[in-house]
C-alpha cells in the first residue's frame, strides 16, 4: 500500500500514532547502531581508537562491535578494499540483516583514495554495495567517524516508515542481496554492479 | 598461591572503576560533539587555497596556476587549468590564475606535499574534518570557490605559520617594490637626466590589501570552467 | 487428572515415535530428550518430585550431553547426521516385534485385575527418601555407587585409551 | 480403566517403541537410546505401582526408580564409550558393519 | 531483633491480594499464579534491561570511559533503543540451517532459564513455588539450558557454531559436577533441599554480630567459591565464555542468529546469570537475611536484591578483567581442581557437622582444622595445576 | 645436492588450499579463519584444518590488503612515496619513514644534521612504545580479556599520538621525515611534552603488568605455547622481538648502529623459550629499555638545523645505482631496497616487510595446537596487514 | 657496519675456486658507499648459496630480502637476495640471479631449501614477476588470487580498464576513462559544464 506524502501529512494531522510509532522506530534504530567488527586497513585502527576510552563510541550506544554480521547493523568499510577482498565485503553485507547501513570511512573506501591507481584496488566500495555516509580523510580522525555516525543517526531519524523517503529495507524485497563479484583473469567480474552504481560521465575529455 | 595474579588484576580494574568517578586521568573521554579536542596548530586535514582578502575570495587567490602541486600530488587528486588571461593579484601584479582548481577530497590523503612544494604559499592545510556526507559525487569534490579561504582564516588556524608566511611575503613584496622603485628611480633619473624639469613620475605601488576593482574579476570562459556551484562549501 | 496424564502420554509417545522414524540422528536424540522430559513430567504428575528432578538432571543434563558429544565425535561421512536406512526387512521385523510386545503387554495390563487404589498421593518427602536410602537400602546404594564408579572408569578407559587420537580432558 | 492401568499401558507402549528403536535403527547410538527408553519404561512402572498400587507407604518404588536411573546413566556412559572405541577402531558406528571383536 | 514492618515485608503480597480480591473466587488461583509469573517476568525483564546497561556502563567506567549516555537521560533508555531495534530487525534463517532447531533453541533456552526463578526465595514471604526439593528443581532446570546452546550451535550449520556446540557440551559435562557438589555441604548442614528452609537455617548471629551465613564458615566459603566459578562456567560468562569466544569462534553458537532470536539468547544469558546469582545468595549468603541485627528494619527482599546486585557486579568486574581459558585447560581445571576440592569440602563439612558439639572451648581448634582442611588442598592442588607456570626472569645480550 | 639443511627447518609441503567443502563431511574440519575474523588483525586469512580443535594444517592466505605499494612507488617520485610509507605499517609510520629516508639518503649520499638524528631516535623509540603497547593490548584481547587491556593500551597510545600530531600534523600518517632531515623542528614545548610522556610511561607499564602479566590464566594461555627455536628463527629470517624471544641477540640498532644509536646505552633483552609469553614479555622489556633511550635523547638533543640545507625536496634524480636501507622497526627489520636508473622515479622500489617474513613460521608454531592457541600465536607474531600485503 | 666480511671480490674468487666453471660476475653499484653485488648463474646458484651459508668465514645464515626486478631492456628477470650473517653480525652481501628471458626461460632454482625465509618472498616474486622457482615446496600466487593471469609488477603490465569516473582526471587517466565512456571520447564542442 502506497501512501503519498499528502496522505501522510493528512494522517499525521489526524493521528499521532503513525508519527509516534515512526519516531519510536527511528529513535530505537538510530540509538542502537551496532557496527560489524570489521577492519580493513589504516582506518580500522582509527575506528578502534574511536571505540576506545578517549573518544568512546559507546556514548552513542554503538560500542557493541559484533563479530558476526548477523547481529550487526552497520558496516564500516574502514580502509582500502582490494579486489581480492571485495567479494568478501559484499558477502558480509549480504549476510547482515536489514535494516543495515554502510559507512565508507576514509579515502580508500570511497574512491580507492591514494591507492586508486593500483591494479588490485577497488575504486570505491559503492560499486558493489550502497553506501549511506561517506567520511573523507586519510584516515579520518576518530571525531570525524563520530561525526559520520551522527550524520547517519540524523539520516535514520529523518526516514519515515512509508512513502518515498522510506528506508531501503522497507521498500522492494529484492534489494537485500547484492551479486558477489567473481575473480576473473585480469579483474573482478563484473567490475561494478551496474544496477547500483552508474557513475556520471567523466568530467572532462582528455586533451588531445 | 593460585589466584594472587587474578586478584592483582582485579585490583587494577577496581582502582580504575573507582578512579573514573574522581580522577580525570582515569576518565579520559572527550565527549565529542559538545567537547572538542583542541587541535594542535600543526594539525592538517585537506588543503585550501589562501586568498588575501575575505571580501573578494576569487579575486585575490595567491595561486598562479603553476601546476607544481598538481604534478607532485602523490594520489593525483588536484586538477588545475590555467586561465587564458591574466589579472592583478593582491600585490597588483598581473598573474595567470587558476581557471579551474579542483581537489577531490575523496582521494586526498592530506600528506601536505602540495603545501611543501608550493613556491607561492598559495595552498595551505586546513583543519576541517566534519565533512561526512551522504553524496559522494557532489559533496566531496571541492572546486575553486569552496577551496578558497581568506588569509585571516589561515591566521586563525595556523598562527605561527601564517605570521611567518606573511612576513616572508611582505619582505618579498617589499623587496620587489624596492626593486621596482629603484628601477623606477633609475628610470626617473634617466628621464630626469634627459628632461631635468619634469616632475617625478614615480607611482606608489598599490596597497597590499587593496581589493582590485570588481571589474577585474574576469569573465570565466564558458567551455572550460563551470560557474561556482550553488552548494555552499562544506564548512561547519 | 487424567487429561494431564493423556497429555503427558501423548508427548512421550509422539516424541518417541517420531524419533524412531527420523533419519537425522541429532534430531532423533533431541526428540528423545523431549521424551525424557515427558517421563519426568509423568513422575512429577505421579508425585515423585525427587525422581522427576533426578530424571531431568541425569537424562536432560548428563546423558543427553554425552550422547550428543558421541554423535559429534563420530560424525563420519553420513553416519553422523543422516543415518543410512536399515533394510526394510529389519524395519518390518522391528515393527512386528514392537507391535507384538505392545499388544501382549497391553493385553496383560487390560486383563489383569488390578486394585484401583488411587488414594491420595503417598507421602515421600526428600528427607524420607534419604533416610530410606541410607538405612534400609544402604547396601543397594553402595552397590549402585560401585556400579557407577566402575562404569565411569570403564568408560574413560574405553573412550580415551587405545585410539589413535588423544582426548581433551577426561 | 483405572489410572494404574493407563500408566501401565503407557509404559508398555513406550517399552515397545524402545524395542522397535533398538531393532530398527542401525546406528549404535540410537540402539543405545532404545535400550534407555526400555529402562525408562520399567522405572515408570515402578512409580506407577508406588503411586497407584496397593502399598504406597513403603516408597520402595521411588527408590527403585532412582537406582534404575543411576544404572541407566552408567549404562549410557559405558555404552557410548564403547561406541566411541568402536568408531576409533573401525571408523563406523553401524552395528551391521561392526563384525569384528578385535580392533 | 527488629524486623521490618510486617506490612512492608508483605507489601508485594498485599498488593497481589488486593488485586485478587476484586475477582470472583474461582479465578483466584489462576490470577494468583498469573500475577506471580507476570511480576517475576516484569522484575527480571527490567533487571535484564538495566543489567545490560549497567554492564556497559561499569565496563566503560573500568575502561576509563563513560559508556552509553545519549539515549534518554544519561543513557537510561539505551536498553529500550536496543530492544526496539532488535525487535524490528530482519530475522535470518540460513538456507542450510535446521529451521526447527534454529527456532527452538532460543525459545528453549529462555524457557529453561525462566523456570529456575520459581524456587528462589526473594524475601521472607516471597517465594513463587515452595518445593520440598527446590534446589534439585533449580539445577534440573539449569542443566537443560546447555542443551539449548548445543541446539543453537548445531542448527546453524556453521563451522564455528559447531565448534562452539562441542565446547558447550564439554564445558557442561565438566562443570555440572562441581556445581552440584558445591552445594551438597549446604544441604548436609541444613538438612533440607528446600531453599526457604536453607535460608531460614542461616538466620541468627554468631556472638551477636557475625551472621550465620554459610559463606562465613570455612566449608561454606570454599563451597561458595566453587559455586561461583562453576556458575560462571554454566552461564558462559568470561573467563569461561568459550562457546561464544569472540576472538576464536566469531560469536560461537550465536554466529548465525540475528534479530529477536539473538536478543532472546542475550536475555537468557542474563536470566541464567541472575538465577545462579540468586541461588548463590540463597545457598551461601543467607538469602534475604539482613547482615546485622539493627539493619533488620529494611525489608528482606531489599536485602536479597542488594546481595544479588553485588554478585552481578562481581560477574561484570570479573568479565572486565580476566582473559579466557582454553578448552582443555577449562576441563582440566574442572576435573583436576574443582571436583577434588569439592570432594574434600564434603569431608570438611562432615567434620564440621560432627564437631558441632565441640563449641564449648574447642571452637578455635575446630575452626583451625576446618580451615586447614580447605586451605591445604587448595594450595597443594593449585601448585599442581600451575606446575611449570610462573613469572620468568630474562637475560640481556652482552652488547 | 643440498647439504646441511635439516628437515625441521623446511616448510611443510604445501598443496593448493582446498576450497571449503561441507563441514559435516569427513573427520577433519576445514575452517577458514578470515579475512573477516575478529582476531586476524585485519584482513588476514588462515585456512586451518582441524581435528577436533587441534590444528593439523594451517596455510596463511595473503593479499587481501595488497594495495600495490611497490608499483605505486615505481610510478611516482621519491618524495611522493614518503606519505605512502606511512600506510605500510600504519601503527609505526615514523619508523617506516626513517627506513625509507635512510635508503634514499644512502642512494644519494645525503648527510643528516645532528638534531634531526636525535629527533629520529626520539620518534622511533616513541613508535616502539606505541607499537608494543598496542601489540600487548591486542594480544590480551585475543586471549579473551574483553577490551580492558586494549583500552588501557590505547589510552597511552593517545598520548603518543598527541605528540605526533602536534609535531607532524597527523595522528597516524605522519609523513614527517625527509631525505636529509625532518620536516618541522620540534620546539622546546614539544620536547618537554615528550619528556612528560616518557616519564609517565613507566607508571603505565607497571599498571599494565599488574593487570595481566602475573595472571595465572594469562600464563597458562601463553607459556609453552608456540615455542620457536633459535635455529628455525634464524633460518626463516624472523626478526625483531620474535627473534630475540627465541634467544638470538640480533638487534639492528646494535649491529648496524645506524643513525646515532651507538651513542645510547641500552640493553637488548633475550628470551629463553621463544614461546608466546616470551614474545609478550620481550615487548614489555623492550619498552622498559626504550624509556632510558628516550630520556637520554631528550636530554642530549643539540640545537641546530633540522634539515640539511643542501637537501632537495623536488626534482630528486639520483644517479643510477642501488641501495638497501634497513632499521630495527618495532616489528623487526624493515628495509627499503631502491634501484635508480637516473630518472625522478625509482626503477625498483621494494619494501622488506618484517611482518610477512615473520609469518613464515606461523604454521610451524601452530601445528598440533588448538585453534585458540593459533589465535594468540598470531597475535604474538605482531603483524600489520598493510605491511604484510603492501 | 660489516666488521669483518670479505669483499665481494674475494668472495667471488673463493666461489670460483670452489665451483670452477660457474658463471659468477660482479655487478657494480655506482651509488655512494654501496658495494657491488654478485651475480651467479642459475646452474650454480643453489650450490653457491649453500656455500655462502655454511662457509665458516661467511656464515651468511640470514637471507633478509628477496625481490625481483624486471629488465625489459636487456630482456630478463632478475632476483636479488640480500644476505646477512646473524652469527658473525656482518653483511650485507647482495646476490643476484637472472633468468634467460622474460617469456619462457623464467625458471631459477629456489633458495627456500637453503634459507627458509625465501618461502613467501619467492612466492611473491613468482606472483608479481612470474619467475618460476624450481624446488620451491609450495609455489602458488601469494598476493593476487589464483585465477589471476598477469604479472602485475612487470614493466609492461597493462591495468584493467576500471576508471569510469575520475573527477580530477589527468590526461592519462582521462584517456582510460574515455574507453569506458565512448561518448566522452569525442568531446563535443561545448561539453556540459556540470562536473558531477
Amino acid at each position: 500500500m502506497e501512501i503519498t506524502p499528502e496522505q501522510k501529512d493528512e494522517l499525521r494531522r489526524h493521528g499521532i500514532l503513525l508519527t509516534s510509532l515512526e519516531e519510536l522506530y527511528n529513535w530505537g534504530r538510530s540509538h542502537s547502531v551496532w557496527p560489524l567488527q570489521f577492519g580493513l586497513a589504516c582506518c580500522a585502527i582509527e575506528m578502534i581508537a574511536t571505540s576506545m576510552a578517549r573518544f568512546d563510541i559507546a556514548r552513542f550506544g554503538s560500542e557493541v562491535f559484533r563479530p558476526s554480521p548477523r547481529q550487526a547493523d552497520l558496516l564500516i568499510v574502514s580502509g582500502t578494499v582490494t579486489k581480492k577482498m571485495a567479494p568478501q565485503v559484499v558477502r558480509l553485507w549480504n549476510q547482515m540483516p536489514e535494516p543495515k547501513y554502510c559507512i565508507a570511512m576514509g579515502a580508500c573506501a570511497i574512491s580507492g583514495g591514494p591507492f586508486k591507481q593500483g591494479y588490485n584496488v577497488l575504486k570505491g566500495i559503492d560499486r558493489y554495495i550502497p553506501v549511506d555516509v561517506y567520511i573523507p580523510g586519510c584516515p579520518p580522525r576518530p571525531e570525524a567517524l563520530l561525526n559520520g555516525l551522527i550524520t547517519l543517526q540524523a539520516k535514520i531519524s529523518g526516514q519515515s516508515i512509508s512513502g518515498p523517503d522510506a528506508p531501503r529495507h522497507l521498500g522492494s524485497a529484492d534489494s537485500c542481496e547484492y551479486p558477489v563479484p567473481e575473480f576473473g583473469g585480469h579483474d573482478l567480474e563484473p567490475p561494478k554492479n551496474p544496477d547500483l552504481w552508474q557513475p556520471p560521465a567523466p568530467a572532462r575529455a582528455p586533451k588531445p | 598461591m593460585l589466584g594472587t595474579g587474578l586478584i592483582k588484576g582485579l585490583m587494577v580494574t577496581a582502582k580504575n572503576l573507582a578512579g573514573s568517578f574522581h580522577d580525570p586521568e582515569r576518565l579520559v573521554t572527550t565527549e565529542y560533539p559538545e567537547q572538542r579536542t583542541v587541535l594542535p596548530q600543526n594539525y592538517r586535514n585537506f588543503p585550501f587555497l589562501v586568498t588575501e582578502n575575505a571580501e573578494d575570495p576569487m579575486g585575490t587567490l595567491r595561486c598562479v596556476a603553476c601546476q607544481i602541486c598538481e604534478k607532485e600530488c602523490p594520489p593525483q587528486c588536484i586538477y588545475i587549468e590555467k586561465s587564458k588571461d591574466k589579472k592583478a593579484d593582491a600585490a597588483g601584479k598581473m598573474q595567470i590564475y587558476p581557471a579551474v582548481f579542483d581537489i577531490d577530497i575523496s582521494v586526498c590523503m592530506s600528506c601536505q606535499i602540495c603545501v611543501e612544494v608550493c613556491p607561492f604559499d598559495a595552498i595551505k592545510m586546513d583543519q576541517v574534518f566534519e565533512i561526512a556526507t551522504a553524496d559522494r559525487f557532489t559533496g566531496l569534490l571541492l572546486d575553486r570557490g569552496q577551496l578558497s579561504k581568506p588569509n585571516s582564516y589561515f591566521h586563525q588556524i595556523h598562527p605561527t605559520d601564517a605570521a611567518e608566511v606573511d612576513g616572508r611575503l611582505a619582505a618579498e613584496r617589499k623587496a620587489a617594490a624596492e626593486k621596482a622603485k629603484a628601477a623606477a628611480a633609475a628610470a626617473a633619473a634617466k628621464a630626469a637626466a634627459s628632461t631635468a624639469s619634469a616632475p617625478s613620475p614615480v607611482k606608489a605601488p598599490p596597497p597590499v590589501s587593496a581589493p582590485p576593482p570588481a571589474t577585474a574579476v574576469p569573465a570565466i570562459p564558458p567551455p572550460v570552467s563551470p560557474p561556482p556551484p550553488p552548494s555552499p562549501p562544506p564548512q561547519p | 487428572m487424567n487429561a494431564v496424564l493423556a497429555a503427558i502420554a501423548l508427548l512421550i509417545l509422539a516424541s518417541a515415535g517420531i524419533a524412531l522414524t527420523l533419519r537425522n540422528i541429532v534430531r532423533s536424540v533431541i526428540l528423545l530428550v523431549v521424551t525424557w522430559f515427558g517421563i519426568a513430567a509423568f513422575y512429577l504428575w505421579a508425585g515423585a518430585e525427587f525422581v522427576a528432578f533426578a530424571q531431568v538432571l541425569v537424562y536432560g543434563g548428563a546423558v543427553s550431553m554425552v550422547v550428543l558429544f558421541a554423535v559429534l565425535l563420530v560424525r563420519h561421512g553420513k553416519a553422523g547426521v543422516a543415518e543410512t536406512p536399515a533394510p526394510s526387512g529389519r524395519i518390518v521385523s522391528a515393527l512386528l516385534a514392537g507391535g507384538a510386545i505392545a499388544g501382549a503387554l497391553a493385553g496383560a495390563v487390560a486383563l489383569t485385575p488390578l486394585a484401583p487404589a488411587a488414594g491420595p498421593a503417598p507421602f515421600a518427602p526428600v528427607r524420607h527418601i534419604g533416610v530410606l536410602l541410607l538405612n534400609t537400602h544402604a547396601a543397594s546404594l553402595l552397590a549402585a555407587g560401585a556400579i557407577l564408579t566402575v562404569a565411569l572408569l570403564g568408560g574413560v578407559v574405553l573412550a580415551a585409551g587405545g585410539g589413535p587420537e588423544k582426548e581433551d580432558g577426561p | 480403566m483405572s489410572t494404574l492401568q493407563a500408566c501401565l499401558l503407557l509404559s508398555s507402549l513406550l517399552f515397545s517403541i524402545g524395542l522397535a528403536v533398538a531393532i530398527a535403527r542401525s546406528s549404535a547410538i540410537l540402539v543405545l537410546m532404545g535400550i534407555e527408553l526400555m529402562l525408562n519404561a520399567a522405572s515408570m512402572n515402578f512409580i506407577a505401582f508406588w503411586r497407584f498400587g496397593p502399598n504406597p507407604e513403603a516408597a520402595t518404588g521411588v527408590l527403585f526408580a532412582l537406582f534404575a536411573i543411576a544404572v541407566a546413566a552408567a549404562e549410557a556412559a559405558v555404552g557410548l564409550a564403547l561406541v566411541i572405541a568402536l568408531y576409533r577402531h573401525q571408523r563406523t558406528i553401524r552395528l551391521q558393519e561392526a563384525t569384528r571383536l578385535k580392533g | 531483633m527488629p524486623h521490618a514492618e510486617p506490612w512492608l515485608e508483605r507489601a508485594p503480597l498485599l498488593l497481589r491480594d488486593a488485586v485478587n480480591a476484586l475477582l470472583p473466587a474461582p479465578a483466584r488461583w489462576w490470577v494468583d499464579s498469573f500475577l506471580d509469573i507476570a511480576v517475576l517476568l516484569g522484575v527480571f525483564g527490567l533487571l535484564f534491561a538495566f543489567l545490560t546497561l549497567a554492564e556497559r556502563k561499569v565496563l566503560g567506567r573500568i575502561q576509563n570511559r563513560p559508556g552509553p549516555n545519549r539515549a534518554g537521560w544519561g543513557g537510561v533508555l539505551q536498553p529500550f533503543a536496543d530492544g526496539i531495534k532488535m525487535l524490528t530487525k530482519e530475522d535470518i534463517v540460513p538456507r542450510l540451517a535446521d529451521p526447527i532447531l534454529h527456532f527452538a533453541a532460543p525459545v528453549a533456552l529462555v524457557a529453561f532459564s525462566l523456570m529456575s526463578f520459581a524456587v528462589i526465595p526473594y524475601g521472607r514471604h516471597l517465594l513463587a513455588l515452595d518445593m520440598d526439593s527446590g534446589v534439585l528443581y533449580f539445577f534440573a532446570a539449569g542443566a537443560s539450558s546447555e542443551l539449548a546452546v548445543f541446539m543453537a550451535g548445531w542448527s546453524g550449520r556453521n563451522k564455528y557454531s559447531l565448534l562452539a556446540a562441542m565446547r558447550a557440551l564439554a564445558q557442561l559435562i565438566s562443570y555440572e559436577l562441581p556445581l552440584l557438589l558445591s552445594f551438597v555441604p549446604v544441604v548436609m548442614i541444613s538438612g533440607s533441599l528446600s531453599p526457604s528452609a536453607i535460608v531460614t537455617a542461616q538466620g541468627g548471629w554468631h556472638l551477636g554480630f557475625i551472621p550465620r551465613w554459610n559463606v562465613l564458615t570455612p566449608w561454606g566459603f570454599a563451597g561458595f567459591a566453587i559455586f561461583m566459578v562453576a556458575s560462571l562456567a554454566e552461564s558462559n560468562r568470561s573467563p569461561f565464555d568459550l562457546p561464544e569466544a569472540e576472538s576464536e569462534l566469531i560469536a560461537g553458537h550465536l554466529t548465525e542468529y540475528s534479530g529477536f532470536k539473538y536478543a532472546l539468547f542475550f536475555m537468557a544469558e542474563y536470566f541464567g546469570m541472575c538465577a545462579l546469582g540468586g541461588m548463590a545468595v540463597t545457598l551461601f549468603l543467607g538469602g534475604w537475611q539482613a547482615p546485622c541485627a539493627f539493619l533488620g528494619f529494611i525489608p528482606s527482599y531489599a536485602w536479597f536484591g542488594a546481595k544479588l546486585l553485588a554478585l552481578l557486579l562481581g560477574f561484570i568486574w570479573i568479565r572486565a578483567t580476566l582473559p579466557r581459558l582454553r578448552i582443555d585447560q577449562l576441563t582440566r581445571f574442572a576435573w583436576k581442581f574443582l571436583v577434588p576440592l569439592a570432594l574434600v569440602n564434603l569431608v570438611t563439612v562432615g567434620f564440621w557437622h560432627l564437631s558441632a558439639s565441640w563449641s564449648r572451648g574447642f571452637d578455635p581448634l575446630r575452626w583451625a582444622i576446618a580451615i586447614a582442611l580447605v586451605v591445604i588442598p587448595f594450595v597443594a592442588m593449585g601448585r599442581r595445576l600451575s606446575a611449570g607456570l610462573g613469572p620468568r626472569t630474562y637475560r640481556f645480550a652482552a652488547q | 645436492m643440498i647439504e646441511a639443511s635439516t628437515d625441521a627447518l623446511l616448510p611443510s609441503p604445501g598443496s593448493r588450499v582446498r576450497p571449503v567443502r561441507d563441514p559435516f563431511h569427513g573427520d577433519l574440519l576445514e575452517v577458514s579463519m578470515g579475512p573477516h575474523h575478529p582476531s586476524t588483525h585485519g584482513v588476514f586469512r588462515m585456512v586451518a584444518t582441524l581435528d577436533g580443535e587441534t590444528i593439523v594444517r594451517l596455510k596463511p592466505v595473503f593479499g587481501y590488503l595488497h594495495r600495490n605499494h611497490e608499483k605505486l612507488g615505481e610510478s611516482t617520485t621519491y618524495l611522493a612515496s614518503m606519505p605512502y610509507t606511512d600506510r605500510l605499517d600504519y601503527l609505526c609510520s615514523m619508523t617506516n619513514n626513517w627506513a625509507y629516508a635512510l635508503a634514499v639518503e644512502r642512494l644519494i649520499g645525503q648527510p643528516v644534521p645532528e638534531r634531526a638524528e636525535y629527533v629520529r631516535v626520539i620518534l622511533a623509540e616513541l613508535t616502539r612504545l606505541l607499537n608494543h603497547t598496542c601489540l600487548a593490548g591486542f594480544l590480551l584481547q585475543d586471549c579473551g580479556a574483553s577490551g580492558t587491556p586494549l583500552m588501557y593500551a590505547f589510552r597511552e597510545r593517545e598520548k603518543i599520538l598527541d605528540l605526533f600530531e602536534s609535531l607532524s600534523g597527523s595522528r597516524m600518517m605522519c609523513n614527517y621525515q625527509r631525505f636529509g632531515g625532518c620536516r618541522v623542528d620540534p620546539g622546546a614545548h614539544w620536547l618537554a611534552a615528550a619528556s612528560r610522556v616518557t616519564e609517565g610511561y613507566g607508571r603505565f607499564l607497571d599498571e599494565f603488568e599488574a593487570l595481566l602479566t602475573g595472571n595465572e590464566i594469562m600464563m597458562a594461555r601463553t607459556q609453552g605455547v608456540g615455542p620457536l627455536s633459535a635455529k628455525l628463527a634464524v633460518a626463516a629470517g624472523v626478526t625483531g622481538p620474535m627473534l630475540r624471544a627465541a634467544g638470538v641477540a640480533y638487534d639492528i640498532r646494535k649491529v648496524d648502529g645506524y643513525g646515532i644509536y651507538p651513542r645510547f646505552n641500552f640493553r637488548v633483552p633475550l628470551g629463553e623459550h621463544g614461546d608466546t609469553y616470551d614474545r609478550y614479555m620481550l615487548r614489555i622489556l623492550e619498552m622498559r629499555e626504550s624509556i632510558p633511550i628516550l630520556r637520554q635523547a631528550l636530554a642530549e638533543i643539540p640545537a641546530g638545523p633540522i634539515m640539511d640545507p643542501k637537501a632537495r625536496l623536488r626534482g630528486l634524480r639520483p644517479k643510477a645505482g642501488e641501495s638497501y636501507g634497513r632499521i630495527e622497526g618495532p616489528k623487526g627489520e624493515i628495509g627499503f631496497y631502491l634501484v635508480s636508473d637516473g630518472t625522478p622515479n625509482p626503477y625498483r622500489y621494494r619494501v622488506r616487510p618484517p611482518s610477512l617474513i615473520n609469518l613464515t613460521i606461523l604454521e610451524d608454531l601452530c601445528l598440533g595446537r588448538t585453534i585458540a592457541d593459533a589465535v594468540i600465536i598470531l597475535g604474538s607474531v605482531d603483524i600489520v596487514l598493510g605491511e604484510v600485503d603492501r | 657496519m660489516n666488521p669483518a666480511m670479505e669483499t665481494p671480490e674475494q668472495i667471488r674468487d673463493r666461489l670460483l675456486a670452489r665451483f670452477p666453471g660457474a658463471e659468477i660476475s660482479l655487478v657494480p653499484n655506482p651509488a655512494p658507499g654501496a658495494q657491488p653485488s654478485l651475480c651467479v648463474g642459475a646452474a650454480h646458484l643453489r650450490e653457491a648459496a649453500v656455500f655462502l651459508r655454511d662457509d665458516d668465514a661467511l656464515r651468511l645464515d640470514y637471507c633478509s630480502n628477496v625481490t625481483g626486478i624486471d629488465w625489459p631492456k636487456p630482456g630478463h628477470l632478475e632476483v636479488v637476495y640480500h644476505l646477512y650473517s646473524m652469527a658473525l653480525r656482518h653483511g650485507p652481501l647482495v646476490l643476484r640471479a637472472r633468468t634467460g628471458n622474460r617469456a619462457d626461460l623464467v625458471s631459477l632454482p629456489s633458495l627456500t631449501p637453503v634459507w627458509r625465509s625465501c618461502e613467501f618472498q619467492e612466492r611473491e616474486v613468482f606472483d608479481l614477476y612470474g619467475v618460476v622457482f624450481e624446488g620451491h615446496p609450495d609455489l602458488r600466487r601469494l598476493l593476487m588470487w589464483d585465477e589471476f593471469k598477469d604479472f602485475p609488477m612487470r614493466k609492461d603490465y597493462v591495468e584493467p580498464p576500471d576508471y569510469e569516473w575520475e573527477p580530477t582526471a589527468h590526461d592519462a587517466v582521462a584517456a582510460k576513462a574515455a574507453l569506458q565512456h565512448p561518448a566522452a571520447a569525442a568531446p563535443s564542442p561545448a561539453p556540459s559544464p556540470e562536473k558531477t
